[in-house]
């Protein structure tokens, strides 16, 4: 199609983007901010936030913990979750609406009170180890995400091709692997994207899986706004999207971006 | 016993706030580590959070800091341990409301903070002297207050109780008289960092505040000015306690016997960490400045009676809910 | 494939979820409705008698509902848009899009604050081309909070709907418009259909987003709570975990319902989705 | 034994059945034609066959061993898709390429394969295009080389060819036809266009609603349709309802109203009462005069339609409306009286 | 002034022209086929004139106005995809309906016209059904079915009947173009069936290669194919070199390596020196006396195939090897020597 008739469409995405990116932007001029008060326009330009981050071990602990915990849980949750969101696209079943409802059910619940249940059985009851219980916790509250993401980004698709990848020679698993999953693609890394950065910045049910030693990034940084007001947390988030954008320059330079997207 | 090295370390588990960790761990926890061979691992948290891990058990705490209000709850629940005194020489240096502010057998304030007012004398019509000024029609749309669930929250209704000319603390009186502030709050804080935040974007000109937060505050906005008001300012006590089912009870009350000592108290002090409440500690005026410190100060500050608080603050948030914030 | 191998599919995650969550929380719910010993119903009651639970409960739907709404309505052209790239361009837009969440809620609310207060920019920018005299009070409304979930939880309606896009055949597209469609028409008669099983899923993570959220409402709305602050001072403060779970059942049931009524409509548009 | 035995099978599609008990056998090496009209069955029995659907009840042998739970990939069928089914993210020569990875193949003995293939399907040059940068006619000659590069025991073709113009088409199945000569592969192969089903295949099956009419080889089908539906469907557009019948050796004669035909005998033709003719066979004359003779109905012409090698015309007699085609240079006038000619070994008997 | 006018169009994908310099024009009421092999440019030409393409030089006048920059929806154009293109989530009903939803019919006139076009497309009964509820002939004709429904200005159909079988292909291909008559509707018509084209076409064009060949009426072209390409193209299978010319009066006179041909006239039989005929023209004469006669060659049979209608006999002779179409009871065998006769007035000449 042509572009000269996307403009409307161009002009109205630029302005949804610039509400998603404009607060983004302000927060990264401010986290330069040299007094101790996040304000906009900064009075001055300073790198002191920046370096209180790592000055803060914690921030660096609870940051590597927080990853850990977020892409292991990922990880279990895309085990658990695929298998399961394509059999709830790929075949009609009795029971099937219960299970789909059964499958968002961890959306659906307010953190507090899944973050208090997991205290009261997985570590009281079932005697699961700290460590361990905030793993099963955040699996649990990624689990929701991939399934019903890739659920949807499999709901169009034509599995005539499955089929041919079948009679090709490929088993089950293999047609999967090599055609369905290609095709998704997108979808998938929006699942895996979206549950990562919601158990990243989890902080309602991690309250409740964390103790002495054990803490993730978020609640490091909401303990830490409790008596600080500094632009630190700020410094941290626009860090993050540092990361982030160092992380997809160099997939852009090893695989290019399109990779990543359906053709 | 000063380690020789070769035993293991002890593990013991502090359960605190969270500010200020690097100051703890290099100036608090280091030394008592090297002469006590221990290891400290501590949980951080708000005090709500905290205190319910430990009522799980799922947390092996020794020692938990708390405010005098949740410090109370874990009392009547019975989740501390009784300390003994003999343990904590460095109890008898303190200021005597630190001593026992929740009872002998429990733990003393390891320091007192100040709540009083802050304000910009830029944006009110004058200087903002006691808790009735906060009425003032001047201030419409321009103040905001410590929400009831807040730690300080109890303490605005008392003073909201005295503003209404009441002797006696009259939780009808102090609902009334808040209600009549609705006009001038913006919204309630929960945090000190959303009055900093307010403070600092103009959203606001004044507020009941801790004095111990001012520090921040002045570094943002130069102007800004912290009172105590005329009809007192109150105590935040901040108490440090053993967990009943410790089983490193002596080991904890060393520690709360270290963080007592001259040396730990007129460091925190020195850092602007805490204020001290040990009495041999002594401050320049400069390195006094936005710590609460003195005898006078503290001995003029008005108290709670956090079993009264306690037995009432269902009631009062749910009158709060119903009745202001709304 | 036979029944059985469907069943080894979902049997993992069944049993994951039903281990580590489902009995734990019917336990937990089903202890909402033993009070002293016996079956009872009074502290639902109790709630749903009280004018100002359901005054609050009322405004966070409220809220919530008007957050989806617009979420829709965004999250459409932005993911269309972003469908049509190819390749690399894709990418990044999809990668922008969802950029926000890598920012902490709470600094999040602060960027809003600074735009939305009192002497904020967007203030300062309305009062320097005269379009206002006076600053408007966005901040510390009901409006600041939608703005502010709107920010939260459109990324997700984002590449959620993108995912589900770049599945439908471009000639649907055009076969409506040779129909006689307008752009417009096709798109709402063809695309938003065909996207109906991502808009499900997509309101269903704002909604329940938007209503359980408490930073947010916590910071840029002013007195008027939400139902997360309420469950919140229960449980924690309080620490009445009986009525907080009364609270979150009564959450849940509202959730279930309202994304049950998404499923309705979504039948409506799309019976085939 | 035959190769493949379908023994009673059901197939349905919700409640309905699709196929019902559905009997087939097909021969090793044989290339047996599936042909009927839409929505008869022909892709529910492939589909069947390949193992994408489950009977409801039946049995499916191959090789003399139960093949019904067998799964489809260790079938080694090769399938060729009514839609394509390519493979939208994989290049041309990788959609190819993907069975003879499956088969663990060489990378050399790959290229050499794919790049015969490719040349076979006149898609040299086009290795690097993904599937939606290919015309409807060159998608499908990728599906083709695809099903056809792995060699399989048995390939099923779903319309392989109904994207591509009458040369390619004619190229290709005589490329597909040797190529499963040549191999000794087993072959099923769905096209409505009924030369290309004739001309390839070592039996036709007529399939109706769900069931086979008639499986026989292509010559005996063409000539001899045993039902009137396969008459019908093969081309047969006139038919002659008899009502008497009379033996005269080598011939029947038979009364269709006031006129009488004479018509040679073959096997089944005393099974039935219904004459038919195919419109190249009847002549048009246009001497009148002979308007009476046996086996002639003088009509009258209503409608005449170039169809490039001949006309077409309709014709309108007492004994009901026929369809002639005729080589003529210019076409007739509507409404020119004629008298059709109904050759006595041309018309046939079906039941 | 024709009613439709492309004028240099010039059409891209990537950098690569497909449609080079193109021209075309269609008078009002007038049923135009486009033929050619795949890939040729067929589908690309009908999204153009359908709007779903944008050229990158040239224009396109409609009506005299130019379209070029006219939207699709505005058009009024009924498509009939090549892959159909159904609604997934709508119902037959509804896809039917979907045309006349956006020009607010009446729901009471939409119920008839669709009760009628779904009769015309065989399809009564299977109103509720989905499309993936359908076979690959039921989907297309509800393709068709959609498009006809609204009655537009123009016509674009592709490959519409390719899965279809004869007998409803000829039913359909009546019907759309009864339709088409009767409503005066313009449309351009792409199929690789010759036969479908050329009889449903007032006018035929023969693409090539993102240019047309030859645009003629279809009986013209049938005869008297402009250029090799189209001869070869509508099934002149068969070539002979010619290398010396003699005018003779009504005939050419041309030889052919050691033989001579004698060639009627026709209008271009002067532009060229490549004779040719196709299959069914050239008679196979078993009596191997005349091998020497003018218009003769003597041969052997490689190959005999049975094609339903005819036997399809491969013979090689000195002149080259030639394609035969022939009418027996039994193959020839393999290496029987056979005359093969050229009929002066089937021989044509080709540019
Ligand atoms: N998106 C694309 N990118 C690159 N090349 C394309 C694209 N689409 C089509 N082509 C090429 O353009 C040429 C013309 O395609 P078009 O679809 O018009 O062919 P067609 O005549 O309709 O063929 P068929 O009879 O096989 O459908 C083909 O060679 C095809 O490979
Ligand atoms: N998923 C389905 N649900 C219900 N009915 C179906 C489904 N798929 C196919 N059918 C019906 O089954 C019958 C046989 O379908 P099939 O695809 O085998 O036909 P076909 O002979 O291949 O026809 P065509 O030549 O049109 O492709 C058709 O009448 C069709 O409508
Ligand atoms: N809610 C009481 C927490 C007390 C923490 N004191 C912080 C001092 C920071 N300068
Ligand atoms: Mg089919
Ligand atoms: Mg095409």
């Amino acid at each position: 199609m042509n572009q000269s008739k996307h403009i409307g469409l161009g002009f109205v995405s630029f302005l949804i983007f610039l509400f998603l990116l404009g607060p983004l932007v302000i927060i990264s001029v401010a986290s330069f901010e040299p007094s101790t008060v996040l304000q906009f326009p900064p009075s001055g330009f300073s790198l002191e936030w920046y370096a209180n981050i790592f000055a803060v071990s914690a921030f660096m602990d609870t940051f590597k913990l927080s990853m850990l915990v977020s892409l292991l849980g990922n990880l279990c949750a895309l085990l658990l979750g695929i298998p399961a969101a394509y059999a709830l696209s790929r075949y009609e079943f009795p029971g099937k609406a219960l299970l789909n409802v059964l499958f968002v059910s961890p959306i659906l619940i307010p953190g507090t009170v899944l973050g208090f249940t997991f205290l009261r059985y997985l570590i009281v009851a079932y005697q699961l180890p700290l460590e361990v219980a905030l793993f099963v916790g955040h699996t649990i509250l990624m689990l929701p995400f991939i399934i019903r993401v890739i659920a949807s980004s499999m709901a169009t698709f034509d599995f005539s091709i499955e089929e041919a990848a079948m009679s090709l020679g490929a088993s089950r698993f293999g047609a999967f692997f090599k055609v369905i999953l290609p095709n998704i693609k997108s979808g998938i890394i929006a699942a895996v994207l979206i549950a990562f950065l919601e158990s990243f910045n989890n902080v309602d049910i991690s309250v409740f899986l964390t103790g002495p030693g054990l803490s993730t990034l978020p609640i490091q940084m909401l303990t830490y706004v409790e008596h600080y007001f500094d632009p630190t947390v700020a410094a941290i988030s626009v860090m993050l999207m540092a990361l982030t954008a160092i992380l997809m320059f160099a997939i852009e330079r090893l695989v290019g971006l399109s990779y990543f997207t359906k053709r | 016993a000063s380690g020789d090295g070769n035993e293991k370390p002890t593990d013991l588990v502090i359960s605190t706030w969270g500010f200020a960790e690097d100051f703890f761990k290099e100036e608090v926890y280091k030394p008592f580590q090297e002469e006590y061979n221990v290891n400290i691992v501590v949980d951080i948290g708000n005090n709500a959070e905290r205190l319910n891990k430990i009522r799980q058990g799922t947390a092996n705490v020794d020692v938990v800091y708390l405010s005098d209000y949740y410090a109370q709850q874990g009392i009547e629940e019975g989740l501390f341990a009784e300390i003994d005194r003999s343990n904590i020489e460095n109890i008898d240096n303190l200021y005597d409301i630190a001593k026992a502010p929740l009872g002998e057998e429990y733990g003393p304030a390891y320091t007192i903070g100040q709540f009083g007012i802050a304000y910009n004398p830029e944006q009110t019509k004058g200087p903002i002297e006691s808790w009735s000024d906060l009425w003032d029609d001047s201030l419409a749309g321009n103040l905001t207050i410590p929400s009831i669930t807040s730690t300080t929250g109890p303490m605005f209704l008392d003073a909201a109780s005295i503003v209404a000319g009441q002797e006696e603390f009259n939780a009808d009186a102090a609902f009334a008289a808040i209600a009549d502030l609705k006009g001038n709050i913006v919204k309630e804080y929960d945090k000190s960092s959303d009055f900093v935040n307010m403070f600092t974007q103009g959203e606001i000109a004044a507020g009941p505040f801790m004095e111990m937060y001012f520090h921040d505050l002045q570094a943002a906005v130069p102007e800004a000015e912290f009172v105590t008001p005329t009809e007192g300012g109150y105590a935040v006590m901040n108490t440090v306690n053993v967990v009943k089912d410790s089983d490193n009870k002596e080991l904890a009350e060393a520690f709360i016997n270290w963080h007592l000592s001259k040396e730990v108290q007129e460091a925190s002090a020195k850092a602007k960490v805490d204020s001290p409440v040990n009495i041999d500690v002594e401050l320049s005026e400069q390195e006094a400045e936005g710590v609460t410190y003195g005898e006078e100060t503290i001995e003029a500050l008005n108290l709670l009676d956090m079993e009264y608080v306690n037995s009432e603050s269902a009631e009062w948030i749910d009158r709060w809910n119903k009745e202001i914030a709304n | 494939m036979n029944r059985s191998m469907r069943m080894l599919l979902l049997i993992p995650g069944l049993l994951f979820l039903t281990v580590f969550m489902l009995i734990p929380l019917v336990l937990t719910i089903s202890s909402t409705f033993v009070e002293n010993g016996s079956f009872s119903l009074d502290g639902y009651f109790r709630f749903l008698g009280d004018a100002y639970f359901l005054e609050i409960l009322w405004t966070t739907l409220f809220v919530a509902l008007l957050t989806t709404f617009c979420c829709v309505i965004l999250a459409f052209p932005a993911a269309y848009y972003i469908s049509k790239l190819n390749g690399g361009k894709k990418a990044i837009m999809l990668m922008l899009a969802i950029f926000p969440l890598l920012v902490s809620p709470v600094v999040r609310s602060f960027s809003w604050m600074i735009i939305l207060g009192r002497n904020g920019l967007l203030n300062e920018f309305l009062l320097a081309t005269g379009l206002i005299n006076e600053p408007l009070s966005i901040l510390y409304t009901p409006a600041a909070v939608a703005i502010g979930l709107i920010h939260l939880f459109l990324p997700l309606m984002i590449v959620t709907l993108v995912g589900v896009m770049e599945n439908i055949d471009a000639d649907l597209f055009l076969a409506a418009e040779s129909l006689g469609a307008s752009k417009a028409k096709a798109f709402l008669k063809v695309m938003v259909p065909l996207c109906v099983p991502g808009l499900v899923i997509g309101s269903t993570l704002v909604f329940v987003g938007s209503f359980t959220a408490y930073t947010t409402p916590a910071l840029l709305g002013g007195q008027q709570r939400v139902i997360s602050t309420f469950l919140y001072q229960n449980a924690i403060t309080l620490n009445d975990w009986h009525a907080a779970a009364m609270i979150a059942t009564i959450m849940i049931v509202i959730t279930f319902v309202v994304t049950g009524l998404f499923q309705k409509i979504a039948a409506i548009l799309n019976p085939r989705g | 034994m035959a190769l493949l035995t379908l023994d009673q099978v059901t197939v349905a599609y919700q409640k309905q059945d699709i196929l019902k008990q559905f009997d087939l056998k097909i021969e090793k090496g044989e290339l047996l034609s599936l042909l009927g009209p839409s929505g008869c069955g022909k892709t529910t029995t492939l589909r069947l066959i390949a193992g994408f659907l489950e009977s409801k009840s039946g049995r499916f042998l191959f090789n003399d061993k139960d093949y019904t739970r067998v799964p489809v990939s260790k079938r080694n069928f090769g399938f060729v898709f009514q839609n394509y089914a390519l493979f939208p993210h994989l290049s041309v020569y990788n959609n190819i390429a993907f069975g003879l990875k499956m088969r663990k193949q060489t990378q050399s003995e790959m290229k050499k394969r794919i790049a015969h293939v490719l040349d076979v399907v006149n898609l040299t040059g086009f290795e690097n295009r993904f599937p939606k940068e290919l015309s409807g006619g060159q998608r499908q000659r990728v599906a083709i080389a695809r099903a056809l590069v792995i060699e399989p025991d048995l390939l099923l073709f779903d319309e392989p060819l109904s994207n591509l113009d009458a040369n390619l088409r004619e190229t290709m199945r005589v490329e597909i036809r040797r190529i499963q000569q040549e191999l000794g592969i087993t072959a099923v192969y769905v096209s409505h266009d009924q030369e290309e089903c004739f001309s390839i295949s070592d039996n036709v099956a007529i399939m109706n609603k769900g069931i086979i009419e008639q499986l026989d080889a292509p010559s005996h089908i063409y000539s001899y349709p045993k039902t009137r539906f396969v008459a019908e469907f093969i081309g047969f557009k006139n038919f002659l309802p008899f009502s008497d019948r009379e033996d005269n050796g080598a011939y029947w004669t038979l009364a269709s109203g006031a006129q009488r035909f004479s018509v040679a005998k073959h096997a089944g033709s005393d099974l039935g009462m219904t004459g038919a003719i195919r419109p190249d066979d009847i002549e048009l004359v246009l001497d009148l005069n002979q308007g009476d003779a046996a086996n002639h109905i003088a009509g009258k012409v209503l409608v005449c339609t170039f169809l490039g090698r001949s006309y077409q015309c309709i014709v309108e007699t007492a004994a009901g409306t026929f369809t002639v085609h005729t080589d003529m240079a210019t076409p007739l006038d509507i409404g020119t009286p004629v008298v059709l000619h109904f050759p006595s070994n041309k018309i046939i008997i079906t039941q």
